[in-house]
């Protein structure tokens, strides 16, 4: 028990702290901007990002995308680069029952495989690349 | 366990002259050799090369296979009725690999 | 009866987590089959080209085959498996009294070497529990997935059911987000499905080989990130049950053919 | 490797492509390079019909390859084949070659029939490493050689397992 607490403290350690406001997370996890080209490999890494597994978006050379969860296309009209980041960092403060995973958070998840545990889906600058690529996407259409 | 399991389907009665289908199924890995194991090397080929029907001792059909045929080998011909008599399906492969089936087949 | 506990119980899991949606309603529930295409469709249909009959027939020859100290077949004690094994895969896993737990067909067939023939147990994803799995499971095809309705099944289900809603892994995702909630979405490429465990053991493309519920539900909790339980462990053979739970009443494809 | 519930890599591990192909798709040159492979591979494929056909034309006709355009796993992917011929003595069709474009082996299985077997009707499963053209060649008695070609789209399973 013990052991497991200590775990999960040093893990969050490892974290950025981020302060939330409203629905949005407006201040950078790194303090700088993320890389939108870096950000669309990560998007449309499976391995990575996941993100095409659910999601479909503009990435003509993909085949095979999601359709769990809405089109990325045009998400940079929808929110704010702060928005993004909260609903990257942890959707389930926007809503509790979501499917997308917390891509931000270690603590309060169960059961997480030995290979994963004590580690976010992406690090802060991922996120960043991530937001700051998404934040490109304008038109709607693909 | 036997080495090797088949499954095949011959109509065990035809009308003479009749085009039937025939089905065969055998149970082989088909294990390609351009496959790495868990610490990266290669895993041996291990495969059947040819599938081969005869018809009372005739051959009519034959298969060359290579490694871009599916685990479990299917295979489905035809051939015509002429006699009644026994359709022998054999399939060889690496490693001394043999395994035959035969059925009876009736025509009137 | 049965349906006023499945309702109480329901209520009870949605007032206990934020599942989006319930339970699949009984009538737009649908197999693994329904969601592939015509030629995978077409494997499974043909005997002659559903290579899962490759392991019946190997399930047949161990079914007559004498084995352990005892020198016992199946067959000397269940005869022809036809008549005395119709039906039987249709209602596994279930609540066995005398161990106080659920038990999953391979378990049973274990738990029937170990007493009747004195062999050795046969090792699980082995290819001869797979093939007398496979050939007991033949023995049902056609026939509706079954249930009993007793208290220790009931709590064996409610556990599997505790599993199946409970957001686990790195990825925090329950089966139900999936397989109740999203089963008509794609998973990239591949239909999600509902889950209905129609056709174990199953030939699944992917594999080239047979593979057991288990293996299966095994991938799935891989794909999310979360600790896998080993195979044969209980609360897989609970979650197992409360599948076939959900899926009673509908019919047992074994072996079935997907990709 | 880990990883998740679809990846074009731990794909094809369980894949015939799994030898040298092996390749991360977010890498740029790791894709160069399976592009590269690609095209070595489309030569292998273009060397290993000459094989059979020699300096014959290979018109497209004749023979006919039923494949889905899309399917759902490229380990067992149903493929038949029909060739128009009466499949009499002096006009039947003695061989049917499948090729591939980008398994590491472009050779996929050879038929050989004859006047006994009433049609040229066949059917099989094979594998497909990825999406790609699979050609298939009509041998005829009458020395001609004819094609069919079809484009196949894999797509990737989902839940895969650590092997």
């Amino acid at each position: 028990m013990a052991a497991l607490v200590f775990g999960t403290v040093s893990a969050r350690a490892e974290l950025k702290s981020y302060k939330v406001i409203g629905d949005a997370i407006p201040q950078s996890l790194t303090g700088a901007a993320g890389d939108p080209l870096k950000g669309r490999a990560i998007v449309a890494n499976r391995q990575v990002g996941l993100c095409l597994l659910c999601h479909s978006g503009p990435f003509p050379e993909e085949r095979f995308q999601g359709t769990l969860a809405p089109d990325l296309a045009g998400a940079g009209t929808r929110w704010s680069p702060g928005q993004l980041r909260l609903r990257m960092v942890d959707s389930t403060r926007i809503n509790p029952a979501t499917i997308m995973p917390p891509y931000y958070r270690v603590d309060d998840l169960t059961r997480v495989a030995p290979a994963f545990a004590g580690k976010p889906v992406l690090n802060a600058e991922q996120i960043e690349d991530v937001v700051a690529y998404l934040s490109t996407l304008k038109d709607v259409k693909k | 366990m036997a080495a090797a399991r088949a499954l095949i389907n011959v109509p065990p009665k035809a009308r003479r002259g009749e085009v039937i289908g025939i089905k065969s199924l055998i149970s082989h890995e088909m294990e390609t050799g351009f496959r790495p194991n868990a610490t990266g090397q290669l895993i041996p080929r291990n495969i059947i090369k040819e599938f081969v029907c005869t018809y009372n001792g005739v051959e009519v059909f034959r298969a060359e296979f290579f490694p871009a045929v599916s685990a479990n080998p299917f295979v489905s011909f035809t051939t015509r009725a002429t006699e009644s008599g026994t359709i022998t399906m054999t399939w060889t492969g690496d490693n001394g690999f043999h395994a035959s089936e035969s059925v009876a087949i009736t025509v009137e | 009866m049965i349906s006023r506990w499945r309702i109480a119980a329901a209520l009870a899991v949605i007032g206990a987590t934020f599942p989006a949606i319930a339970e699949i309603p009984m009538s737009e529930r649908k197999s693994g089959y329904d969601f592939m295409g015509k030629q995978t469709q077409a494997m499974q249909d043909d005997d002659t080209a559903n290579a899962g009959m490759l392991w019946v027939l190997d399930g047949e020859a161990l079914w007559k085959r004498h084995a352990g100290a005892a020198n016992k077949s199946c067959a000397d004690c269940h005869g022809d498996a036809s008549a005395s094994m119709k039906g039987v895969a249709a209602r596994y896993p279930a609540f066995s009294p005398a161990l106080g737990r659920a038990v999953n067909l391979e378990q049973r067939i274990n738990s029937c070497r170990a007493e009747r023939q004195q062999a050795k147990p046969l090792a699980y994803e082995s290819k001869d529990l797979l093939a007398l799995t496979a050939f007991i499971g033949r023995q049902s095809r056609g026939l509706p997935i079954t249930v009993a309705d007793d208290a220790g099944t009931r709590k064996a289900i409610e556990s599997g059911r505790a599993t199946f809603t409970r957001r686990q892994g790195q990825l925090n995702l329950s089966c139900a987000q999936c397989h109740d909630d999203n089963w008509s979405g794609r998973l990239a490429g591949a239909p999600v499905t509902q889950g209905q465990p129609t056709g174990y053991p199953i030939y699944r493309l992917e594999w080239q080989n047979l593979g057991s519920l288990q293996r299966r539900l095994r991938n799935c909790l891989t794909g999310i990130r979360t600790i896998v339980p080993a195979l044969g462990a209980q609360e897989l053979v609970e979650l197992e049950l409360y599948l076939m739970w959900r899926a009673r009443g509908m019919t047992l494809e074994t072996p079935g053919v997907r990709p | 490797m880990t990883e998740l519930l679809t990846t074009a890599v731990t794909r094809r591990r369980f894949l015939i492509g799994a030898g040298g192909a092996v390749m991360v798709m977010a890498a740029p040159s790791a894709r160069a390079q399976f592009v590269a492979e690609g095209e070595a591979r489309s030569a292998a494929m273009r060397a290993a019909i000459k094989a059979i056909v020699g300096e014959n034309s290979l018109p497209q006709g004749r023979i006919k390859i039923e494949l889905p355009p899309l399917v759902e796993n490229g380990n067992a992917v149903p493929l038949s084949i029909a060739v128009e011929s009466p499949m009499t003595d002096a006009d039947h069709v003695k061989a049917i070659h499948v090729f591939t474009e980008k398994n590491p082996q472009p050779n996929v299985a050879v038929f050989q029939l004859g006047p006994r077997a009433g049609t040229a009707d066949i059917q099989t499963r094979m594998r497909l490493a990825d999406t790609q053209l699979v050609v298939a060649v009509a041998e005829m008695s009458d020395g001609s050689f004819w094609r069919d070609e079809v484009e196949v789209v894999v797509t990737l399973a989902a839940c895969l397992e650590e092997s």
